[in-house]
């Protein structure tokens, strides 16, 4: 049993980062822009929010979890001013959303690395002491099999993440701003008729996309290190990936992060299942089993794409 | 910035790694630094524009034209381009300290170096022995290696590893279980996490971290298992609680001794092969984090591991062909009391 | 005359593209300014003389540079013309490095003056099979060529790390063999004239590839009947389908093709006799992603791609010298971001290039 | 003074190159129906959009009951109680009727959730009282252009609008749907509200408005009682000189066989019917062949059949007596078909290559086109001046002009070019007068006599009971995939043929 505890629990690794950039990703698209920055974003968004957080902890300013609460809005923040570089690009300057989102890319990178080393004397990683993990939530830690699942050596971003997922389902398919943003990626000139701003509601779905790659650009280097290197290893593209594998609606998007952290838990973890192990086949062979496996099911499940219209299309008004 | 005001003559350059790679680079840059620091001398990390053989011999030769005195190279990317360099007359005012490597010629081969060239490697088996055998006195039996990437200073401290965990065995008649596996990286990431924790949840009590950054993501792996870590190359103790020991090779002393020797005029060329006989390798010196093992015990088997009364098979005896297999036959021979699992 | 040639939409992408890399510039003084603000005059000294700040020995560092990503970046812009973004060049670049080294190390039967040719090609090949993979999934399955480019990419680097280990495998520096210089492109005297610091470089038939390369590709989307249907297929897949083009084939050929210029591209650095070698490390080649910028800063035109890669080559060369001085050598990523960043509003100023001809035609036309 | 609900008073708007409104005058009656006439490119739409808030004008003022307003968008529209049914309707096609109605003036309850409660029973109300029918959950690419166009007018009425604008409302209308709407525009009115009308249809214009202001080339040229004048002065103002309404045409003399379809049925995956059933019919040389019928009863899809865009299920075609069921469409325009598309922008043109390239789009491959590859620009360039001198398709810059900024006349003058002069003895032509002027329109016409008196077999598709009565020697009725009647039109009037387009009569040798 205990292993499916471990799967599971690697899973979120791997699907709560990716899960909630791709959200991100999502709001950005469905608004009508195409956003290549996440990796920019992720990168900006961690680097701000280690930053921060080793300035507290050397500072002791702040510690557990306030420290991680303030660390996530200084993410969010980096990441939606970030962010809205390419929104004034798409938005405004009806720029070429690929071009601007590539930029964004370059100089994310750019940006953390040259930072760092200019304030920290040439060294380019920031360290951080992970504070955040949680033994057991007291009480929900013992409810037999949920409590070993889900309340036990977790992170509070776990909760977070599921709470995104549905935060994002209700605001994106019940509310006001979730119709509008989604005529606006459909068919802003139908939007605009109806005396949306197409302006505003883009620049909102792109400022969303940027916080949520911000925080999740922190939370995916949180459990797996004790420092930031200025990377995010195309965990943004794969983000991205997600966010299309789940045809961009959250519910799907959900399914798409928990169905690719879970082949690349597989593919690192296989030696602790025991039958899997006796197979004895080479690592790389398990390595590909993510990659081949979302080929594979993206080959059967593209036919219907759900794109909307106008993504990617800056928004005219006097272009029919 | 990275580096001081003045002219710059000592210059360190690296390959693609960085200098805060909690390896060779980080070690020789803070000698470097403490060095020109401490002796107001100046100096300047250069990294090269490409990774290849050209892009070394650029960045060597721009840091010459900035007024290096003294170069030094961590890692054998520079050995092509120190063989070429090392015959060219213009460089042979130049004193150059190559860690973990030797020149080589067009062919691949070894070359010996000039007298302007001090060519450091180290005996990594040895501290690799003496962190497998502290780790089984110590009363774990479920050890875990993961190496950076298959390279024979890499491979070295694996195989050392083995034998000592072996030899620990064997005197208190046990066995052990050694999980094995090249992460293909020396970054951290989630996967080498996931890894990691794979293995402390399958019951692996220590992992020997033998690879640079990939510390961080198991570091990170042991505080969530409540396992433990053996660090590598400096004393990691400080970079995580998990750490129980490191096995070091004092790159940092040897860079600061050369960098001084060039400036007192006593700098020798050569290869020289570092061990544990004059202190340059071995485990970290404080003890504290073990349960059982103590500073008596390693004093014990320093001694045998310096004189050279334990024999330890390394790279060099193995087929180079194995590309870090654990499992060839000469060292199979020897890990009587010892089960590899070996992930390739 | 002079109008006529400001008329036209090339001259305005140029002056565009122009604009946008003096406004990169300028970001990166600002940014040098500020972080350091003693050094920023010799720093950005440093960094405009680029490719001739040490001779030849630079200017051939420049030009070496420009070559893989010239051909990614051709890579991107031929495939972009069909309206695919291919971020699968990575892999395509990579599948044709491992190809040309697999070859001109192991295929010993070919006789060393002539490897090279066949190493080229296959290696072009190579990265034109690969590429089909995404092609065949866009023309079939409808799959979207950015995920499946991903994910190709992935698959690749671990299928070419198991082709390194088991096949040109160096175990001492854990890594691939590097190419003989016997078996390497042919020097030729023009590349002595130029790498006066390296005797072994011979870059200069490996840049003519390129560039022949690049204008090969000009000349296939402009003059021919393929190029007419690409394009065509870009601009409006279901009209190029009503005209009878299969556009199914256009974009698998289109996608191949491109993968074909990716390959060469991952052939020709490592036959340059630099000693470059392929890493077994998990990390895609960034030569790969840098012809996604080249591509945009071209604007998608294969003779742009020539100049943006050999000004990539420029300021890198620069970059690098700037660690003479206390100055981050991204500082360069930061300009060429901030660069790329201004690209992306072409369309915005050859709108106001439009207004201001306009403007221009009406006082004209008052006066008469 | 007249009681005016809306003024335009000297609106000028330019675009890069065009003065689309030129010092125009508009001026709208309380409680009138006011038709907008004009050519393609008049300026019509330009207007309507100043007056809507999409554009802000150059020059001009506008007046709302006598006030001068600035109109900045289309939520300052809506304060004044201007509404717009769009040429190109604004709809959302993945969201339901009720969601596009409500889009932009939504309830909001607790958490921003939207509540739809009260607008849906508002929209039932209207829907019931105008007579419009519409089931509020439906999503807007299930319902057909008539419906989707009722939901612009629900869109209207729901926001309580009294000065409502119609762009060519009846362009992609079926003659009931039409009358329907014309009874629909005059309840409103009785209503008091005033509309605005545009359209190029003169019946319509006479059946419904009261006055109308005629625009050309951007400038305004005249308001009249509509019952002061005829169709035919209408016309001549519009066009500027006199246009002839009727086509002329002598008796058609078919010959061979050219087209012939057997027992065609095409049932895509997903569709709960055959779309196209059990079609045959034949399609001589010299004789136009129409297929009459409402919109959405498989005309699309029987003509995408015939040219390849769609495989059959099954069934046969043939093409001078070869099969071409399973041929490509290459093939297909090699062995002699010409097709001008129901849908200019997504099928017929690339709008962002220049005319020569467009009109050239089925040439280039053929090997007078090209050497070894190499296309041949001059000779293309050639052809290209040739047509657009002998159809004079007019744009700025000739052969060279990129097509998407062509006026949407002159861009399907540039199709029927293409396809009537390249080889082949078959000319398969859908809608191709759609949002036509009159002038356009009887060019066109022309052109598709004169196809058939060379000889040619034409299949024609068409909505417009006017041209398939003016046009075709047979009638082919489609209803629901199937061929439900083949009538002479000599023998038969508008009223017959509408029944059976409803389905509610079928020829006998259709018979069920
Ligand atoms: N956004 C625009 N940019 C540039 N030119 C435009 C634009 N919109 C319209 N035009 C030009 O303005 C003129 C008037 O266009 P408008 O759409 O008002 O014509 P219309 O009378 O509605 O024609 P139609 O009957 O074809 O709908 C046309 O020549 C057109 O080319
Ligand atoms: N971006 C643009 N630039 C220049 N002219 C434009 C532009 N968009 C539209 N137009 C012009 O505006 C006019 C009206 O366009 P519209 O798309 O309504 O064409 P249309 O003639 O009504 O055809 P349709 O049958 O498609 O409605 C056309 O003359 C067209 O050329
Ligand atoms: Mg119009
Ligand atoms: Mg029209």
């Amino acid at each position: 049993m205990s292993i499916v505890y471990f799967l599971f629990n690697q899973t979120l690794l791997f699907a709560i980062p990716l899960m909630i950039v791709a959200l991100g990703a999502m709001f950005s698209e469905r608004g009508g822009v195409v956003n290549l920055a996440l990796e920019g974003i992720m990168v900006i968004g961690a680097f701000s929010g280690i930053f921060f957080m080793n300035w507290a902890q050397t500072n002791q300013v702040l510690s557990g979890m306030p420290l991680l609460f303030a660390s996530m809005a200084i993410a969010a923040l980096a990441g939606f001013l970030f962010s809205m570089l390419h929104a004034f690009a798409a938005i405004n300057l009806a720029a070429d959303q690929t071009i601007s989102g590539t930029a964004l890319n370059i100089l994310g990178a750019g940006l953390a690395i040259f930072i760092a080393k200019t304030v920290q004397d040439g060294a380019q990683n920031i360290s951080f002491t992970n504070e955040f993990r949680i033994e057991s939530i007291p009480g929900l830690g013992s409810i037999p099999v949920l409590g070993d699942l889900l309340f036990k050596n977790c992170y509070i971003t776990t909760f977070l993440g599921f709470l995104l997922l549905a935060f994002s389902w209700y605001l994106l398919m019940k509310t006001k701003f979730g119709l509008h943003l989604r005529s606006c990626g459909e068919n802003p000139q139908a939007a605009d008729a109806a005396g949306i701003s197409v302006y505003k509601t883009r620049y909102a779905g792109v400022a969303l996309s940027g916080i949520l790659a911000g925080v999740g650009g922190l939370i995916y280097i949180i459990p797996i290190s004790t420092e930031f290197t200025g990377t995010v290893a195309g965990y943004g593209f794969l983000a991205l990936a997600v966010m299309i594998f789940g045809n961009y609606s959250p519910l799907r998007i959900g399914g798409a992060a928990f169905f690719f952290g879970f082949t690349k838990t597989i593919s690192f973890a296989y030696s602790s299942i025991p039958f899997i192990a006796k197979l004895s086949l080479p690592d790389t062979f398990y390595k590909l089993i993510p990659y081949v496996a979302t080929l594979i099911l993206l080959a059967f499940t593209s036919k219907n794409s759900a794109a909307p219209r106008a993504d990617g299309i800056p928004y005219d008004k006097s272009r029919r | 910035g990275s580096g001081s005001k003045s002219k710059p003559e000592i210059a360190l350059i690296t390959d693609s790694g960085g200098i805060n790679d909690k390896s060779f680079n980080q070690s020789a840059w803070e000698a470097v630094k403490e060095y020109g620091e401490k002796n107001g001398k100046g100096y300047k990390y250069y990294k090269p524009a490409n990774f290849d053989t050209a892009g070394y011999k650029a960045q060597i030769k721009n840091a010459k034209d900035n007024g290096a005195k003294v170069i030094v190279l961590p890692g054998y990317k520079f050995a092509a381009a120190m063989g070429e360099l090392q015959n060219d007359e213009k460089y042979k005012d130049i004193h150059f300290v190559l860690i973990d490597f030797q020149p080589q010629d067009a062919k691949g081969n070894n070359v010996e170096p000039k007298s302007n060239v001090y060519a450091a490697t180290f005996k990594e088996f040895q501290p690799g022995y003496l962190a497998g055998y502290a780790a089984v006195k110590d009363g774990y039996t479920k050890l875990g290696f993961m190496g950076g990437i298959a390279l024979p200073a890499v491979i070295n401290y694996g195989y050392g590893y083995l034998q000592g965990a072996n030899d620990a065995a064997k005197a208190m008649n046990k066995t052990v279980d050694v999980k094995y596996y090249y992460t293909g990286s020396f970054n951290e990431s989630p996967e080498i996490k996931t890894k990691a924790t794979g293995w402390y949840n399958g019951g692996t009590e220590v992992i020997f971290s033998c690879g640079g950054q990939i510390c961080n993501s198991i570091f990170a792996a042991a505080k969530e298992t409540n396992k433990k870590v053996i660090g590598v190359d400096s004393d990691q103790k400080s970079q995580s609680e998990t750490v129980i020991t490191s096995a070091m090779k004092n790159v940092k002393k040897v860079v600061k001794d050369e960098i001084k020797a060039s400036y007192d005029g006593k700098f020798e060329g050569g290869v020289h092969l570092l061990e544990a006989k004059d202190g340059d390798v071995g485990l970290s010196p404080d003890f504290s984090r073990f349960k059982n093992f103590k500073k008596a015990d390693y004093d014990e088997v320093f001694k045998k591991v310096s004189d050279g009364s334990i024999k330890i098979v390394s790279y060099a005896d193995v087929d180079a062909n194995a590309k870090g297999d654990p499992n060839t036959a000469n060292l199979k021979s020897v890990l009587t009391n010892v089960t590899v699992d070996y992930q390739k | 005359m002079l109008s006529k040639l400001f008329a036209k939409d090339g001259t305005k992408s140029v002056i565009a593209s122009l604009i946008s890399i003096f406004f990169g510039l300028v970001v990166g003084f600002i940014i040098i300014l500020i972080f350091a603000p003693n050094e920023a005059l010799e720093g950005f000294g440093i960094l405009l003389s680029g490719g001739f700040y040490r001779g030849t020995e630079s200017f051939s560092q420049m030009i070496y540079l420009s070559i893989p990503i010239m051909m990614t970046g051709l890579c991107v812009a031929f495939a972009y013309k069909t309206g695919e973004f291919n971020i699968g060049v990575p892999g395509q670049y990579l599948i044709g490095s491992f190809v040309a080294m697999y070859i001109s190390i192991r295929w010993t039967f070919i006789p060393d003056s002539l490897v090279w040719i066949v190493a080229v090609i296959c290696a072009g090949l190579a990265g034109a099979l690969w590429a089909l993979i995404p092609g065949f999934l866009k023309a079939f399955k409808n799959v979207n060529v950015v995920i499946s480019g991903i994910m190709c990419n992935y698959i690749c680097l671990l299928l070419v790390i198991q082709g390194i280990k088991s096949t040109i495998y160096n175990s001492t520096g854990a890594e691939s063999m590097t190419i003989p210089e016997s078996r390497s492109l042919p020097r030729t005297p023009l590349d002595g004239l130029l790498s006066t610091g390296d005797s072994n470089l011979r870059f200069v038939v490996a840049f003519l590839i390129a560039v022949g390369l690049c204008i090969l590709a000009w000349v296939i989307m402009n003059k021919t009947q393929f190029g007419y249907e690409l394009k065509a297929v870009g601009f409006n897949k279901d009209a190029a389908k009503y005209a009878g083009m299969n556009e199914k084939k256009t974009l698998i050929l289109a996608l191949a093709t491109a993968g074909f210029f990716a390959g060469v591209g991952g052939a020709l650095p490592y036959l340059c006799g630099s000693g470059k070698t392929l890493q077994i490390t998990e990390v895609l080649p960034d030569e790969g992603f840098n012809g996604i910028p080249i591509a945009l800063l071209g604007f998608s035109n294969p003779i742009g791609c020539i100049f943006a890669a050999l000004f990539m080559g420029y300021i890198n060369v620069g970059g690098n010298y700037l660690q003479s001085l206390n100055i981050a050598v991204e500082v360069i990523q930061i300009i060429t971001g901030v660069i790329i960043y201004f690209a992306s509003f072409t369309l915005f100023i050859k709108h106001v290039f439009a207004k201001h001809e306009a403007n221009k035609r009406k006082k004209e036309e008052g006066k008469v | 003074m007249d009681d005016y609900a809306i003024e335009m008073l000297n609106i000028t708007k330019e675009f890069p190159g065009i003065k689309a409104n030129d010092n125009i005058t508009l001026q709208v009656k309380k409680g009138e129906i006011h038709a907008l006439l004009g050519e393609n490119g008049a300026g019509k739409s330009t207007l309507m959009s100043i007056l809507f808030g999409l554009y802000q004008p150059d020059e001009g003022e506008i007046r709302i009951n006598g006030k001068a307003v600035k109109i900045n968008d289309p939520n300052d529209a809506n304060k004044y109680r201007i509404g717009m049914v769009h040429q190109h309707f604004k709809l959302v096609h993945n969201f339901t009727v009720l969601e596009n109605i409500i889009l932009g003036i939504e309830e909001t309850g607790f958490g921003g959730k939207l509540v739809k409660g009260n607008a849906r029973k508002k929209v039932m109300e209207l829907s019931e009282k105008y007579k419009l029918n519409v089931d509020p959950d439906a999503l807007i690419e299930n319902i057909t252009v008539g419906m989707q166009q009722r939901v612009e007018i629900l869109k209207m009425l729901f926001r309580d609008n009294d000065i409502l604008i119609f762009d060519e409302p009846t362009a992609v209308l079926t003659p009931q749907e039409i009358d329907e709407l014309m009874l629909i525009m005059k309840n409103l009115k009785a209503e008091g509200k005033s509309i605005i009308f545009i359209t190029h249809k003169l019946n319509e214009i006479k059946a419904v408005a009261d006055r109308c202001t005629i625009l050309r080339k951007g400038k305004y040229v005249d308001t009249v009682n509509v019952a002061d004048v005829s169709k035919e002065q209408l016309s001549e103002k519009m066009v500027g000189h006199k246009v002839q309404l009727v086509v002329d045409k002598t008796p058609a003399k078919p010959k061979d066989v050219i087209l012939k379809v057997e027992h065609l049925t095409y049932h895509p995956k997903g569709a709960n019917k055959a779309l196209v059933n059990d079609v045959s019919f034949e399609a001589r040389a010299g004789e136009i062949v129409c297929i009459a019928g409402i919109d959405g009863n498989g005309q699309t899809e029987l003509v995408y059949n015939l040219s390849g865009l769609a495989q059959p299920t099954s069934g046969k075609i043939y093409l001078n007596d070869i099969d071409i069921t399973h041929k490509s469409i290459r093939e297909r325009i090699d062995d002699g078909m010409k097709h001008i598309p129901e849908d200019r922008h997504k099928h017929g043109l690339v709008l962002d290559y220049n005319l020569s390239m467009n009109i050239n789009l089925k040439n280039y491959y053929k090997p007078e086109y090209h050497k070894k590859g190499f296309l041949n620009f001059e000779k293309m360039d050639q052809y290209a001046d040739k047509l657009i001198e002998e159809y004079d398709v007019r744009s700025g810059e000739g052969r060279k002009s990129i097509v998407r900024g062509m006026s949407g006349g002159n861009q399907q003058k540039a199709i029927v070019a293409r396809e009537v002069e390249a080889n082949g003895d078959l000319l398969i032509a859908v809608q191709p007068t759609r949002g036509l002027d009159v002038g356009a329109i009887s060019f066109i016409h022309k052109q598709i006599v004169k196809q058939r008196d060379e000889g040619k077999a034409v299949l024609l598709v068409s909505l417009e009971l006017d041209e398939v009565m003016a046009l075709s020697d047979r009638i082919l009725v489609i209803y629901e995939g199937e061929i439900v009647g083949d009538l002479d039109p000599k023998t038969t009037d508008i009223k017959e043929l509408g029944l059976y387009m409803a389905g509610s009569k079928r020829g006998a040798q259709y018979a069920k």
